[in-house]
């Protein structure tokens, strides 16, 4: 089970300090598995190469789930492909995170009306972190996609919210 | 190189028990109907006779006719020695499709058929392996690319409309 | 004493399961392949997990809306596609584009093809175990996106070449950053050779692995640079010619068996190379000979063709393209069938893997070079 | 000598003996070891970038410094997967291994002419072969998975590893052969003095046999460190866990810090063997040009010196090995084999035998 899964009743400075350190070490180290789909995979790709260049906010590809922090669900999901994904992302190692990029992912893209293979967003299957919009998005949205999702860990906590 | 006419006569030489018919009254090319269950002893043929020599088949596409309540294939064939081109065209019933399988022929037909399968229904007797291509093994709805085709409501626990 | 039958050990056929996640499938390929060690016995592949039902979306849409559907089957080339659609169509109208919509249209199918070819090169060679050149090729293709970008917007998927026209004309820069991309793209080739074509492992790793003979590979229907390097010199652009190819003067090239036998991997791969080169001159004389004139007169106000039938065919980087399109006299097509080229090539992966090893599908799954877009549609 | 000043501090030579072996075997690790690996890691990012027209790491801390201990720090929190299906104790413990084999190496490398870990006679034999614990660990960590794709990494690993322990060692043997001794500390105080008087060059001393060793010693270092390239699992050589093939080899199935586990050993093993060509045939720790404690008159230095000139020599070969991997393509089984076994150890044994006659004249 990941550290994350403690979580503390009441915060204190050593906690936070702590927190701050491991979320920075998340946001910063996000490799992701080397997977892509359809059309929006190739903007995956050419973020990844020189003129983009993921790594550097140290998202490496990593063929493996078990190694890997985020999956970039890039392009159509049809329903055969959705169980595979599924289970591609229960094979990851907690903490992950999701990205869904492109329309087609977020909500079926164009394929929404008469895409009768086609499963209409990745969050009836999977829980997302952050869409990204665009058919097939930009490489600088993609790249803003990872900062927002790095704003997002930024903020996790270990303490308990109270409610 | 053979016009769409001179093949039909080879045709009509070589097979005087089988049924052919030209259409060529419609854009953009002519094509020649024949008989579904007979279409793998013309298209060996077609790809033998070293004067027709049709050793590439680029093209099978299923159609759904469901005004006429008949399901068809196009087949496409080239010579890419002779440079020429012929289209067939085979009709076969809607309820009980049932063509003869080309794939010992040319081996390209292979997934062709299936794919026609998957979306139509067609039955290829004599092929190989025919199974689903593009759709799940497990997709019981029936064939998406009929005209009548209804999507369900749910797959393996996912909602599939919108 | 020793029971020789009871001290048999027991053998089975192992089944691997490659994809649809996996590093080299190009897409969500899946590959069921049946080994005896690491000997491949059999190679079962598996498709259908990016259909988008492309053909049903046809029979909903009237005929321009369909333009951007067709980018989105061959992702790596979708002016392309674009234009095989358009070719079909004017086929099936029987209206004539101004000339200088046939220039752009060869200039920005050229372009697309070397793109095209330099993701399959970088791709290859990543698959091989070279990563270097993958980004290298990416590198120049990233000006080509340039160039379409500043003519229609788009980096991927352009909706650039509608029935009978274009949706712009071109950037007034477009012609000369065009000839800046030749000039320094010539020596980018050579640079990818050295690094990679020539590389002795590489040579090792591709020569001689899953051959192609030409008989075979037109019994399967294989077409494009895999069927032109098993030795025959057959090309849409010139054996069946649309739109102004027949004014250009250039090759064909095809394998010559180099460093292994005809038909090789390597031929596939260097095929490639060649065809890159053969590009650069046509978008060469077609800048050169540019017309004048408006992108947009040809343009149906409402497309609405007689009823019949068409196969409208390009030379596509992946091979022939074809449009099979039935019309019933109404806005929308009765039937689109498409003739996609991977889907045809990717049958004859069974045949050629028999008896290679793991690492050999890999290097000819590289070398036939598929989008699953484009096979499952 | 750290045994006898403990034997002196303690009076008790059990003490004595558990106090420097904690201080001896923690000491490169902790002050080389993991430092190392973290900037190899780095480094090799940026190595790679650079080559291909990028950047690399570059948000994380000055020029991305700090990117490998955010991966470490991450790598820590991450969940720990077991799958059910695997044989537990040996999936836990196969990390351990790999780690531990090549962390022992380390134990015998001749970091300066006043630290080694241990000094054994056997020094450059008990390196080859407490690697051998490495090849256990991995193939532990490719049954232990269940995982097809890691049994078969971890086989074509063990194949791969196996033979080209045989042309490494043929080439150390011909070492031994000319300098008479299988310490590396004896062989590298050998090498002292000037360039010249390292084993590429034919040895110490100004002779016949000097000149007529050098064209056989060029051959030695190239099949060394082929061969040394090929047990580390480097590019050409990097079949086992082929990215392309086999998703990421024996460790494709390890999460968290196990699999941190392996990518240390991974650098860690880069650096030993590196090492050891270093040691064997450029002089291990010697400088090339004399020392600049020497010629101020500060004796202190010179291990410091020694030490930074070793590491440097490591290093560069470290970056040599980046250099191939972002460089060439990968090799498959048969042709690995083939090179080992077909053109290598024939080539390694008979220039074993010219040295041998060199050696006798």
């Amino acid at each position: 089970m990941g550290l994350l899964d403690k979580e503390f009743t009441d915060g204190n400075i050593v906690i936070a300090k702590a927190e701050d350190l491991m979320n920075w070490a998340r946001l910063s180290s996000l490799w992701q598995v080397s997977f892509g789909l359809a059309c929006c995979a190739i903007e995956m790709m050419a973020t990844s190469a020189s003129h983009y260049d993921f790594d550097r906010f140290g998202v490496i590809p990593r063929p493996s789930p078990r190694h890997a922090d985020i999956i970039i669900i890039s392009g159509t999901v049809t329903l055969k492909m959705a169980t595979r994904i599924k289970r591609l992302y229960e094979q990851m190692p907690e903490p992950k995170y999701i990205i869904s990029m492109g329309s087609c992912s977020n909500s079926g893209g164009p394929y929404w009306e008469h895409g009768y293979h086609v499963l209409k967003g990745i969050d009836r299957v999977i829980p997302v972190d952050v869409y990204v919009p665009g058919c097939p998005p930009r490489p600088e949205a993609l790249l803003e996609g990872l900062i927002k999702l790095q704003e997002k860990i930024r903020k996790t906590s270990l303490v308990k919210k109270s409610t | 190189m053979k016009n769409t006419e001179e093949i039909l006569q080879a045709l009509k030489e070589n097979f005087p028990d089988f049924s052919f018919e030209l259409k060529s009254d419609l854009p953009v090319e002519g094509f020649i109907i024949c008989n579904p269950l007979v279409i793998d002893k013309i298209s060996h043929f077609l790809h033998d006779n070293p004067e027709l020599n049709f050793d590439s088949l680029i093209n099978l596409s299923g159609v759904d006719e469901i005004k006429a309540n008949q399901l068809s294939v196009y087949y496409h064939l080239e010579s890419t020695e002779l440079k020429h081109k012929l289209v067939l065209k085979v009709v076969t019933d809607r309820n009980s499709p049932e063509v003869a399988s080309v794939t010992d022929i040319w081996k390209g037909a292979n997934w062709h058929e299936r794919e026609a399968y998957d979306m139509f229904g067609i039955k290829f007797l004599n092929h190989p392996d025919l199974r689903r291509i593009l759709m799940p093994y497990d997709w019981e709805a029936g064939h998406p690319l009929r005209k009548d085709y209804e999507n369900p409501e749910f797959y393996q626990g996912m909602k599939v409309p919108f | 004493m020793i029971n020789t039958k009871s001290s048999a050990i027991r053998t089975e056929e192992m089944v691997l399961n490659m994809g649809p996640q996996h590093p080299s499938t190009h897409g969500v390929l899946r590959l069921e392949l049946a080994l005896e060690g690491e000997i491949i016995t059999k190679v079962t592949p598996h498709i259908g997990y990016l259909h988008r039902c492309f053909e049903k979306h046809c029979e909903a849409m009237t005929y321009p809306q369909i333009v951007p559907y067709t980018d989105r089957m061959d992702y790596l080339a979708s002016m392309g596609n674009e234009l095989g659609y358009a070719v079909a169509m004017e086929k099936l109208l029987g209206i004539e584009v101004p000339q200088r919509v046939e220039y752009i249209r060869v200039i920005m199918a050229e372009l697309q093809r070397i793109a095209s070819h330099l993701v399959a090169l970088g791709t290859y060679g990543a698959d091989i175990g070279a990563f270097t050149p993958f980004l290298y090729c990416f590198r120049d293709r990233e000006k080509i996106l340039h160039l379409f970008e500043i003519t229609c917007g788009a980096r991927l998927l352009y909706n650039y070449i509608w029935v009978g026209g274009l949706s712009h004309d071109l950037h007034p820069d477009f012609v000369r950053k065009t000839r800046d991309f030749i000039k320094e793209f010539k020596p980018t080739i050579k640079e990818l050779n050295d690094i990679l074509s020539y590389n002795k492992i590489f040579i090792d790793r591709t020569a001689n692995v899953g051959i192609l003979p030409v008989k075979t590979a037109i019994n399967f229907g294989v077409s494009g640079p895999n069927l032109r390097a098993s030795g025959i010199k057959w090309d849409i652009r010139k054996d069946d010619p649309y739109s102004v190819y027949s004014k250009f003067d250039f090759d064909i090239p095809v394998g010559k068996g180099t460093h292994g036998t005809v038909g090789d991997s390597w031929d596939r791969y260097f095929v490639r190379i060649l065809e890159m080169e053969e590009s650069l001159k046509i978008i060469e004389q077609a800048l050169d000979q540019l017309p004048d004139g408006d992108v947009q007169s040809a343009i149906p106000k409402r497309i609405k063709p007689n009823a019949g039938h068409v196969y409208g065919r390009v030379e596509n980087p992946r091979g022939e393209l074809g449009y099979f399109i039935i019309s019933d006299g109404s806005t929308t097509p009765y039937r689109v069938k498409v003739r996609a080229p991977s889907f045809v090539t990717l049958q004859i992966l069974g045949e050629l893997c028999k008896g290679y090893m793991i690492a050999d599908v890999i290097t000819i799954l590289g070398s036939i070079d598929i989008v699953l877009g484009e096979i499952d549609r | 000598m750290m045994y006898d000043f403990f034997v002196d501090l303690f009076g008790n030579t059990v003490i004595a003996g558990i106090a420097s072996g904690i201080l001896m075997s923690l000491l490169p690790l902790f002050l080389f070891i993991l430092p190392y690996a973290l900037f190899a890691v780095l480094a090799e990012r940026k190595v790679s970038a650079h080559m291909q027209d990028r950047l690399g790491p570059m948000r994380i801390g000055w020029h991305g410094w700090n990117q490998t201990i955010a991966d470490i720090i991450k790598l820590i929190q991450k969940e720990d997967i077991v799958a059910s299906d695997t044989d537990k104790p040996l999936f836990n413990f196969a990390p351990v291994l790999v780690f531990a084999g090549s962390y022992a190496a380390f134990a015998a490398i001749p970091f300066s002419s006043y630290y080694i870990g241990s000094e054994v006679d056997l020094g450059i034999f008990y390196i080859i072969a407490v690697t051998g614990l490495v090849v256990a660990g991995i193939l532990m960590a490719g049954w232990a998975s269940n995982n097809k794709y890691s049994l078969l990494g971890s086989m074509r690993s063990v194949a791969q590893i196996v033979s080209y322990e045989i042309p490494t060692m043929l080439v150390v043997l011909s070492l031994v052969m000319v300098s008479e001794t299988m310490s590396l500390h004896t062989l590298s105080e050998m090498q002292t003095g000037y360039f010249w008087n390292w084993y590429i060059f034919g040895g110490p001393g100004f002779s016949l046999t000097k000149f007529l060793l050098i064209p056989s010693m060029l051959i030695g270092f190239i099949i060394i460190y082929i061969s040394t390239l090929a047990e580390v699992n480097r590019v050409p050589f990097d079949i086992p866990e082929a990215e392309s093939e086999l998703v990421a080899g024996y460790h494709t199935e390890y999460s968290g810090m196990k699999f941190a586990m392996f990518f240390l050993a991974e650098y860690a093993n880069m650096y030993a063997v590196s090492a050891i060509v270093a040691a064997l045939f450029f002089g291990g720790y010697q400088s090339p040009v004399g020392y600049l404690g020497n010629l101020l008159g500060v004796e202190w230095l010179i291990p410091i010196e020694q030490f930074l000139w070793f590491a440097a020599k490591g290093l560069f070969f470290v970056f040599v090995q980046m250099w191939l991997r972002w460089t060439l393509p990968r090799l498959r089984v048969d042709q690995l084999m083939a090179v080992s076994w077909k053109y290598l150890i024939p080539i390694a044994f008979v220039n074993l035998i010219v040295i041998g006659f060199i050696t006798l004249i």
